[in-house]
């Protein structure tokens, strides 16, 4: 990301044994058209771009299939399991999606309620512990209490995805104490997954020092999509330089950036 | 003879089909011009990998899924 | 700033008649070592620089001259008249920067007040409107009042430069509200100048549609001053191109990413 | 709590079958000598006041006996199982307390964590359920996440008692949308517990729609415990009544509050 | 305000050498119908309530005069100058209005832009001089620019009035920076006006350590402004009172408010 | 005598109006039936004291501002 | 005799304690002069009614906890 | 001859400096090792421009501001 100079600023981001120069993943999910989207995540930058898994559409099914619009070869795609309201129904389509073939990765979700597509988190770290024994490597989309998320560390997940705010809310990162609180107290990789809203949020975020964000709607519902994931790759990549790089302190006192002394005498 | 076997029905994603016993899985994709390397085959319940498509076949009143992967966040 | 594409969203800062690409201003103050500033100005992108007035120091005055370490030709050295208290001492630092011979703009603190360094409005017009009776590009730094960035937009100024808050406190953007309301109400370019403290805070100023930061405290007092340079570089262009990708709504609603049909039947 | 007129805005607390005038419910804990506790909770104006289940130190066990300075007569005591990491520990407290023979409620703790004092949610649902099998009233302190407050009020609880932020910690409101999404979404009585530290925490808490606050800390730790509970009591009952009395949209527009009419002729 | 024990804590607001038990002030513009006015300035315990000087409406005169409705023995008649848009219109506005024979207060208003209703300091600055002169004693409706509050100070004001929000807006305490650094500098009473939206934002503005608050549209706005007037009431003492009696730090810390002693041996 | 006054032509919180020429603002308040104490008074830009009202006579061209207090914030 | 009663050793409180077989813990508590309305009585991990506490006797090794309320938050 | 000439006192950016009556500021500056380039003079409040500077002279109780551009924000 951070070019010359130190070398700290500069590492990749290991997950579950591969690592991963972009620090910024991606959803391909509500694009006006596959054109669309194809060129947004170009723009973003990203290496890690989340699909999910549905039945094929019979009687037309050639263009939903992702695979016609991005290719495996330059992408890492990692399935999900949305839409999956329990334990045993991620399970099945983390399955499937690992047949496909591509990775033992998937992005496991398990909702727990329809209206707010919060997690249910009995169900997810249920789901894990199953996944993790069959060798999947699970990124688990949870929310942000860090008791939960100390639990599925325990439970063998390869990264630990808390929430900034409900998914495709755009509302930011409502409570940056808790992802706080979630990176101190955890080794794993945590990767900040659904509700920026622009790249503000995505900056904020990172400086937190988290080691990743997922996103799609702030990039598929922007009113130029293509430009906005340009703007997300950038606001990351500041973020998180930003937070290698020690802020200064704030503090409630104004301190002149011009020399006080050298001043000239009164005419 | 061909023309003699057995029709069947069987559910695919979703929805009734007629089709003949014993047919197997990498026919039924065929049929359905869908490329066995796009989509993951669960029947009845258990996922079916690739290489024993041709070996697994439809019996009445069995179950098929046909899932791939779509646009998702 | 962003090349593909769209030309709206490339458009250049314009300032007084000059064009200028980065929409990043650096001041040079505070660092703890030149090359180090040398590095982060260059880190930054920026191309105006700004510079103070002072007495030459007579008993070692050869390194204190910014011209041994940034050259004129190279970066757009723009004068401020910080340190002083009053109109009649702000035009004559103003006089003389210009008879340094570079550029006819200078950025015109009239500071008001000791402790908070802000601004003293009515000192701040009146120079203004002798600054630019002789000639000069009046970039005037002065506090999120809209009332007085009307007033100076009628002096004739050729940049407002509202503070996000006071200097050197690293404090952020205060008040987006007021900065986003003198956006609306002047045709003046927007410059906000002084109070930033991290990425995050160059990236939601620029999301309010100001036309450019400068910023000085921020990159000098980091821990890593030419690593931050870069993240601010970054942070404004994400801001910026964010603003003019035109982001989602935020609502207090969830929306799936993924699609609700399609679902497997339950087994 | 407001007296005149309006029946809607004077209606009562109520939880498990009891009815409560005071919303505001206030700790025992950390006071620096017993007759500030008392004085505290008085001007308080709270009926609800907690304690925790302890062993009877057996060298010195007088003055600690909470009941030797807060008549269960004129104080509902509501007892808790603070410092219980699993189900098992929190029903063995609960049964306890129960039978120290003051009613049947409880604030159901089973912590996850000793440095942040989150609850284990798995261990509280599941806890909730033994208890309320044997006809407890349990109040359940719990996160601010919805999917478990759902679960709790499946479960039976009485009153779901969502953190505003860390027991202690002083922070306020860290989450506003959480806590209103959690109040929406359930019927039962909702009481935020833990994390208030100021006046104005516990008035934009109430202004939220909650049912009631319970916090400790915040006035014992205040440098005039006294004081502060009074200050308490009237935040709870303003937040209340604002958020009763429809507050006015907020809308980034300025509107003169005296007539543009009748304004006399220039001279 | 606190009648028990601590005297400090019952200090009067004393404005121009005169003492006012209430530190909450109000408008009596805007609202629905004169008896929801004055039953709601008589729950909000207000004091200093504010008028407007405008032409005797020759058609239908009568009920338009404030004096119809509020006697000037129960309540201390502030009048405004607001519609101003100048110092020598300002000032002849107060003239009137001490004509009226109340008493030599006058909340100055000059506005300086009729979209957003801030004041015209430099206008401001100058009518205070005039009036000051006169033997007014000049409550100077401001911005939240310390400079200019220091000015006013200068120029005689009896209390400097900076702004939460934009006049009618409702937004809150936009910038408690700013209100905390003009109390901390100033010497004089300071007075919020214009802005508050609810009662939180009334109860934090007090915790700021101003000495009382003015507002008109929070109260005649609300759906119920006769019991909002109440919750106004209750913030303004509750976040005064807050601030005297000195609240606990806010850390990142969690800390049991129970004991961690005393628990018993696992079965 | 009364009837023979001159009519004059003023203008009273911006509108025109006749009147006679030496009427006192006393009288015009009272034709206007306005309370003088709740009433403040400006004469061609002077504010009038409320004892000056009897001795303050209207002439052509006047100009008279009637203000008082109303709701406001 | 009551001197010739035989010494046990129970735990109080985490404590150590001798006491004398057959003790009721009522008597338990008049000794350690706790007012058994203030207190609940665990014995051996069941929790002892207040009417139960004069027929519920001590015998080796028995596990007393003794807890009451305090303050807390 | 250059010897004779009359010593003066001048202050140079506030310290006290004895010179010689008529020397210029070119002078002055090559004396301090200053570039012109470098340097903006200020002679008796004054702005003395480049080309001027041979030409300027001290005199008796002058007051020169030699300035340049530092480090600020």
């Amino acid at each position: 990301m951070w070019v010359e100079g130190n070398e700290v600023l500069t590492n990749a981001l290991e997950i579950g044994g591969r690592s991963f120069q972009s620090r910024l993943m991606v959803g391909t999910g509500k694009y006006a058209d596959n054109p669309t989207m194809v060129q947004a995540i170009e723009a973003s930058g990203a290496q890690i771009v989340t699909v999910a898994v549905r039945r094929v559409n019979l009687d037309r099914s050639q263009d939903e299939n992702i695979l016609h619009h991005l290719s495996p070869d330059k992408f890492f795609l990692l399935a999900n399991t949305a839409g999956c309201y329990n334990a045993d129904e991620a399970v099945r389509y983390a399955r499937l999606a690992r047949e496909a073939g591509f990775n033992e990765f998937v992005k496991l979700e398990v909702i727990g309620d329809q209206k707010t597509l919060m997690p249910d988190v009995v169900g997810l770290v249920e789901a894990t512990k199953v996944l993790v024994t069959e060798g999947f490597q699970v990124m688990a989309y949870t929310n942000d209490d860090v008791v939960t998320a100390l639990r599925l560390e325990d439970a063998g997940c390869a990264a630990v995805m808390p929430l900034a705010s409900p998914i495709g809310s755009g509302l930011g990162l409502l409570n940056p104490y808790n992802i706080r609180t979630i990176k101190h107290r955890l080794s794993l990789p945590i990767i900040v997954d659904a509700g920026v809203g622009t790249a503000s949020d995505a900056c904020v975020t990172m400086e937190q020092g988290v080691d990743g964000i997922l996103m799609n709607t702030a990039i598929a519902a922007a009113s130029n999509p293509v430009a906005m994931a340009g703007a997300m790759k950038l606001a990351v990549e500041a973020g998180r330089l930003a937070f290698m790089s020690g802020p200064m302190p704030r503090k409630e006192v104004a301190k002149p950036s011009s020399p006080t002394k050298g001043m000239l005498d009164q005419t | 003879m061909e023309s003699h076997k057995l029709q069947i029905n069987v559910t695919v994603n979703g929805q009734a089909r007629s089709s003949q016993a014993g047919q197997s899985l990498d026919v039924l994709l065929r049929e359905l011009q869908l490329d066995s390397r796009m989509v993951v085959v669960e029947h009845n319940g258990v996922i079916v990998r690739r290489p024993d498509l041709v070996e697994t076949r439809l019996d009445e009143g069995d179950n098929v899924e046909l899932v791939h992967f779509v646009g998702g966040g």
